[in-house]
């Protein structure tokens, strides 16, 4: 097994040096396939670790696997060590399966790439440290990969930097992460001063037995903390902003890094941390609000978009609300479930942009797109695949998972009507902005300027086992309900297999609420999709009235509720000022001038000095045997 | 007074006397050959203390290399360069010699004093061995490798340095 | 460590060091008269039976020349040179044995008994033999030096720095030369050197021990290539031809003994002199299988000789038999440093100073290592 | 009388005392003489002095390994020497003289 693991890690990172090296002499087929090839074997390794953990016992499927001692600093003792458990070992698979995809998909892709060996390093190196986040023992061995995949993430959204706006989103994303990742510290040392260790069996063993109601407080400030993080990686309210931006990427980079994988970090490390967060009401209240909050606006937001990239985004980090929503409410299955099937359909949905982008000649505006059924039809019907499983209509992969969110919202007992509500209207809301796109890029009558055609085989086979996966992804947890329903009896496979390294607590209500709650979320989703239909289909003048009724509010979702501009004005503004202030005042008056005024004192000592310094060397010596002699005389004194 | 003792005394003689004139002979030349002189007395005494190898060590490499590359040195050099009058130097340095006096008898007085070292009344039992070089050997090569080695380092990257060194063309200040 | 101990101590210095001393004129007579016999010409043959007497009438000489000193010259070190010249070959000479150890039975005298002793034939013994004759020998060159700043003459000067620069130089070819033979045999006293190579050659690979009865158990056998290195690191050493530099008439009118003369002149020649034997002694004991005769052994000897005369009578010859070998070896190679010297014309020196730096130290070098990986695969 | 006789008996003091002596002389001609070839003569005897030092302690106490530090004081003596010659040649090559009293181009 220790074997395994060390190839899983080690393969992208070699494949990283590989194309590192290789940086200047460029070949895509070449650089790819080495890319490729690392994390195919990577993801051959992860099905091997994954069935040896299927194969173990129940209650002994953790296996720590350690290296040797990171830190060892009095009391603090890291380990560099990875823990192989049901939990890592299924992200293991996710990360490496979609990222292998991807790798496909971007030879395809980046075809006019003039380095892409950069970017293929780039990718492997995001790899390496997606997995040292998902199998690190620790929460300060999962932080190296936290950082280590801001980095690839920064690196990869200003790929084109030489435009500057470009570079500019990478550096928003990075800023705005790092603002996370001062909370998330800030919570690590709330944490380990609460339980001494950061190791995640120790916290889960500690927090099982935790009971001193006194120190509710700093678990409940630690787990806060840990959640600012979460919102800066997880893109949720305020940090979400640098989500959309990110857009600015490679297609296949938004669909890996923005999509399926390293924005679901947060939700890993939530429910890594589910038997702490689980004891803080407090802390559920706050993460469930948010989710709930972030998953509405964003929604809002979405419907008003027009870059088909920005649309996606948007959905994205309404989506990771829900997960966010899941965890707050205390269904961490329901939560996972949720990447999961997100992770298929939403790269899916990104890879079928890319393509559709990659056809149009890098035009994003769905406006000027149109008609693509025809001449795309694998990107069509994979998109349309896609389409369904995110608007959550049965059986496909969204249904159950965004099901059995609503459901614990609902019905949990830290649940409450106001987050079904808003989840629910983030539901109808998805389904219409969902469909808005499909209508425009797909069904009505083409408006490009270019003539798109069917993209190469290697970009549509990731596309067509991305759709074979939204559609079956939910398989993973068929709600009770309908099994018993249906009269067979198939276990929630997921909830089983996290029941020992999470909190998981499945809600047994009323199953004719269940099925209510069932036949209202599709309810909204088929009335939003067809609003949609019909009003950026055949009846576009009665959008047009209903947009000039009230024009500021359209315009205030479209220009996304000025939420940048507000941070530009209420926190850049007067940083910048504070700056300058600093800069002026306080380092070029005062501290230069300290600085300048022990120079010359001490260029003034130096040149009074410098007398002694005559150049005979013996005279030097002098000082020498005086000093010696002051020496000996104290050693003859006291010895 | 056993054999060690006559040894000592006897040797201790050249050895002084050596040294002294070392450092009063006007002429460097004699400097460095009453510095062989201590020298090879100095092996002498390192035999008598058992340290057979050393001794003969002490000979071929401070006596037959580093003193003729000394004297080789001395005779390359313009002899009015070499002995000029240096008498005067040595007379005016009473403030010098008081110091370096000071600092000898500090440090016999160091040496002497009783919770230092062993004094005159406590003499340590002699060890009458004679250390073997294979034992000087294994000791050598075995524990010490890696000084070892890094002498080497050292001598090869002096050897290169003195090369270099010697190879600079003279002139004034330009 | 009684009296009787120290007195044959004492005698035994005194004796090898005679030795040492009347070897010098006879060598001088067999230079003359071999340089004559390879230039086809007489060579001295006046005075006394085959001209062995003209050194006698050459010491006379000597000691009638007028002492003199340069008037550049520094006065003490002119003198000390060629004291200086004698010590390191006499000193040298005495650490090598000259022949088999004699056994002195226990005897009376002043009114207790003393003895028995055994005595090496060899002014001293030393564990590190080896290193002590190389040690003292690479003195030599201070006398050169000395000579050449005491006569305050350019030529001497000159010469006395070429020759120092070359004996540094081939110090250490003739060190390495010298490393193989010493892992060999794995000791640095002679005396155990010397057991070592008796009887017929043999050795052992692996656990296989192999005997070949027709050669003896000398050095040579094993470290041909160290032998020639030595050898001729030798004659660099004692400032031999074709390696006498310091001395080249053509260009230093004679080198470091140009202003010198009479007894000092002889001095010069007594400290070459004893150079060139202590290397033959040196090339003797290391390789040629020092006093030992091939397919005689000491025991094997004195029972034969046991058989015709008395046994204390018997020890004794066959003292002198052993101490004939050693020195008919000596001989012989102080024959061919003769025949060398009127045989190879001089070296340049930039030749010399190549051969010495870029070959012989690097094949001294690769000698060391073959022979040590050699010891290691067949050990 | 017994007295003079202990005092002639050597001990390990009596060599520490002869290395200090020798450590002292050297020490003096590297402070007062001027001539930069004895001063490195001086520094050349006072490491004599630190090795019979060693050299003594290891006999009387007896452990070999104060020899093998001999051994590399020797080593990096010689290597001392050859380097300070060959900063006496250059230093005559530029200068034409290495009295030190006259070189005081490092004044400050």
């Amino acid at each position: 097994m220790d074997l395994y693991v060390i190839g899983v890690v080690l393969l992208p990172l070699i494949g990283f040096l590989i194309n590192g090296i290789l940086w200047d002499k460029n070949n895509r087929i070449v650089s790819g396939t080495i890319a490729s090839a690392c994390v195919a074997g990577s993801f051959v390794l992860s099905i091997i670790i994954f069935l040896s953990v299927r194969a173990a016992s129940v209650g002994e499927r953790s296996f720590l696997i350690h290296f040797y001692d990171w830190i060892h600093v009095d009391a603090l003792k890291v380990p560099m060590a990875f823990l192989i458990d049901p939990l890592s070992s299924i992200m293991c698979l996710l990360v490496t399966g979609v990222g292998l995809l991807i790798h496909i998909f971007s030879i395809g892709y980046m075809d006019e790439e003039k380095r892409p060996a950069k970017y293929f390093a780039f990718l492997n190196l995001f790899i390496f440290n997606m997995l040292i986040l998902v199998l690190g023992s620790s929460l300060l061995t999962t932080f190296i990969g936290w950082e280590g995949v801001g980095l690839c993430s920064y690196l990869l959204i200003g790929y084109w930097f030489e435009d500057s706006k470009k570079a500019d989103a990478g550096l928003k994303a990075f800023l705005t992460n790092r603002i996370g990742d001062a909370g998330f510290l800030v919570g690590l040392f709330f944490l380990y001063k609460l339980f001494g260790t950061l190791n995640y069996q120790d916290l889960n063993v500690l927090a099982l037995s935790f009971n001193s109601p006194e120190s509710l407080g700093l678990l409940t400030a630690g787990l806060l903390g840990i959640f600012i993080g979460v919102c800066g990686k997880s893109a949720q309210i305020p940090l979400y902003v640098w989500l959309p931006d990110a857009m600015a990427g490679p297609t296949p980079v938004s669909a890996l890094i923005h999509a399926a994988t390293m924005v679901t970090a947060g939700l890993f490390v939530m429910i890594r941390l589910s038997n702490l967060i689980i004891l803080s009401p407090t802390a559920m209240a706050v993460i469930a609000t948010v989710g709930a909050l972030t998953a509405l606006i964003a929604a809002i937001i979405g419907t008003c978009q027009w870059d088909i990239k920005k649309i996606l985004a948007y959905s994205t980090v309404s989506q990771l609300g829900y997960m966010v929503l899941a965890a707050g409410v205390g269904a961490f299955g329901g939560s996972l479930f949720h990447v999961l099937t997100h992770a298929f359909f939403k790269a899916l949905m990104f890879l079928g942009a890319g393509s559709i982008i990659h056809a149009l000649h890098h035009e994003q505006d769905i406006r000027k797109m149109g008609g693509l059924k025809k001449t795309m039809p694998i990107t069509a019907i994979t998109f349309t695949i896609g389409w369904i499983a995110i608007i959550g209509i049965p059986p496909f992969a969204g249904f159950f998972s965004k099901d059995e969110i609503l459901w614990s919202a609902w019905a949990g007992e830290h649940g409450h009507f106001l987050l079904w509500f808003m989840g629910w209207a983030a539901a109808g809301l998805t389904a219409f902005y969902m469909t808005r796109l499909m209508v425009l890029t797909f069904w009505t009558p083409s408006r490009s300027e270019h003539k798109a055609h069917e993209s190469s085989p290697l970009m549509t086979i990731p596309l067509v086992c991305l759709a074979v996966l939204a559609i079956f992804g939910g398989l993973l947890g068929i709600p009770e309900v309908i099994s018993h329903g249906l009269g067979i009896h198939i276990p929630h496979f997921l909830n089983e297999w996290l029941d020992e390294v999470a909190y998981i607590h499945v809600i047994h209500g009323k199953v004719s609420h269940e099925i209510i709650l069932m036949l209202l979320s599709v309810g909204i989703a088929v009335f939003g999709a067809i609003a949609a239909f019909l009003l950026y289909g055949k009846h576009q003048d009665t959008r047009e009235r209903i947009v000039s009724k009230a024009p500021k509010f359209f315009e205030l979702v479209s220009e996304k509720f000025y939420v940048d501009e507000l941070y530009e004005k209420m926190i850049l503004k007067p940083l910048r000022l504070l700056s300058e202030s600093l800069w002026k005042d306080v380092d070029q008056k005062f501290i230069d001038g300290a600085v300048n005024g022990s120079n010359t004192s001490i260029k003034k000592l130096g040149q009074g000095l410098a007398a002694v310094q005559n150049g005979f060397f013996q005279n030097y010596l002098l000082f020498m045997i005086v000093g010696l002699i002051a020496i000996l005389t104290v050693f003859v004194r006291y010895i | 007074m056993d054999l060690a003792s006559v040894f000592f005394w006897i040797l201790s003689i050249p050895i002084l006397v050596g040294a002294i004139c070392v450092v009063f002979s006007k002429n460097p030349l004699f400097s460095a050959l009453f510095l062989v002189l201590s020298m090879v007395g100095l092996g002498a005494l390192y035999f008598q203390l058992g340290a057979h190898f050393i001794s003969a060590v002490q000979i071929a490499v401070y006596a037959g290399a580093v003193m003729v590359l000394f004297v080789m040195v001395l005779m390359l050099f313009d002899r009015k360069a070499v002995e000029s009058e240096e008498a005067a130097v040595i007379k005016n340095s009473q403030f010098k010699w008081l110091l370096v006096s000071v600092f000898l008898g500090l440090m016999l007085g160091l040496i002497f004093s009783q919770s230092f070292i062993a004094g005159p009344d406590t003499i340590l039992p002699e060890a009458t061995s004679v250390v073997s070089t294979k034992e000087l050997g294994n000791l050598l090569y075995f524990k010490n490798i890696l000084s070892f080695e890094i002498l080497g380092l050292l001598l090869l990257v002096i050897a290169v340095g003195v090369v270099s060194l010697s190879r600079i063309e003279g002139g004034s200040d330009d | 460590m009684d009296f009787f101990y120290i007195f044959f101590q004492v005698i035994k210095m005194l004796v090898i060091f005679l030795l040492m001393v009347t070897m010098v004129p006879l060598l001088v007579w067999v230079e003359r008269r071999g340089s004559a016999f390879i230039q086809n010409r007489l060579g001295p043959n006046r005075v006394g039976p085959l001209g062995l007497l003209q050194l006698l009438a050459d010491a006379v000489k000597f000691f009638f020349k007028e002492e003199f000193v340069p008037k550049n010259g520094y006065k003490t070190i002119f003198y000390l040179a060629p004291i200086v010249a004698l010590i390191p070959g006499a000193i040298a000479f005495g650490a090598i044995p000259l022949g088999i150890p004699l056994d002195i039975g226990a005897f009376n005298a002043f009114g207790q008994t003393w003895g028995p002793y055994n005595l090496g034939f060899q002014s001293f013994e030393l564990g590190i033999g080896v290193v002590f004759v190389l040690a003292v020998a690479s003195l030599g060159g201070y006398s050169l030096l000395l000579a050449g700043w005491g006569s305050g003459n350019k030529y001497s000067m000159m010469g006395a720095l070429r020759a120092c620069a070359q004996m540094i130089s081939y110090e250490l070819a003739l060190g390495l030369s010298l490393v193989g033979i010493l892992l060999i045999y794995g000791t640095f006293s002679f005396n155990d050197i010397v057991n070592m190579q008796e009887g017929p050659l043999n050795f052992s690979i692996g656990q296989k021990d192999i005997v070949i009865g027709f050669l003896p158990n000398w050095g040579i056998f094993f470290q041909p290539l160290g032998a020639i290195l030595f050898f001729v690191a030798t004659f660099a050493e004692t400032n031999r031809a074709p390696f006498d530099l310091p001395e080249a008439e053509a260009e230093l009118v004679a080198g470091f003994h140009t202003e010198y003369g009479g007894l000092k002149m002889l001095l010069f020649f007594i400290g070459e002199y004893g150079h060139m034997m202590v290397a033959s002694a040196l090339m003797t004991t290391l390789f040629f299988g020092s006093y030992h005769i091939p397919f005689v052994t000491p025991d094997g000897l004195l029972s034969f000789l046991n058989s015709f005369m008395g046994a204390g009578f018997a020890k004794w010859i066959q003292f002198l038999i052993f101490h004939i070998s050693f020195m008919l070896k000596v001989i012989f190679f102080l024959w061919v440093f003769v025949w060398v010297r009127w045989t190879v014309p001089r070296f340049r020196y930039d030749q010399l100073m190549d051969l010495g730096w870029k070959k012989m130290l690097p094949w001294a070098l690769f000698n060391t290592v073959v022979t040590a990986v050699a010891m290691l695969l067949l050990a | 009388m017994t007295d003079l006789l202990s005092f002639f008996q050597v001990s390990l003091n009596h060599y520490l005392a002869l290395g200090l002596i020798l450590f002292t002389l050297g020490l003096a001609g590297v402070f007062i003489r001027k001539n930069l070839i004895v001063i490195l003569m001086c520094l050349e005897l006072m490491l004599n002095a630190v090795n019979l030092i060693f050299v003594a302690f290891s006999h009387y106490q007896g452990i070999p390994l104060g020899q093998v530090y001999v051994f590399f004081i020797m080593t990096v003596a010689a290597a001392e020497a050859g380097v300070g010659l060959a900063i006496a040649i250059s230093i005559y090559k530029r200068f034409g003289t290495i009295k030190m009293d006259l070189l005081t181009a490092l004044k400050g």
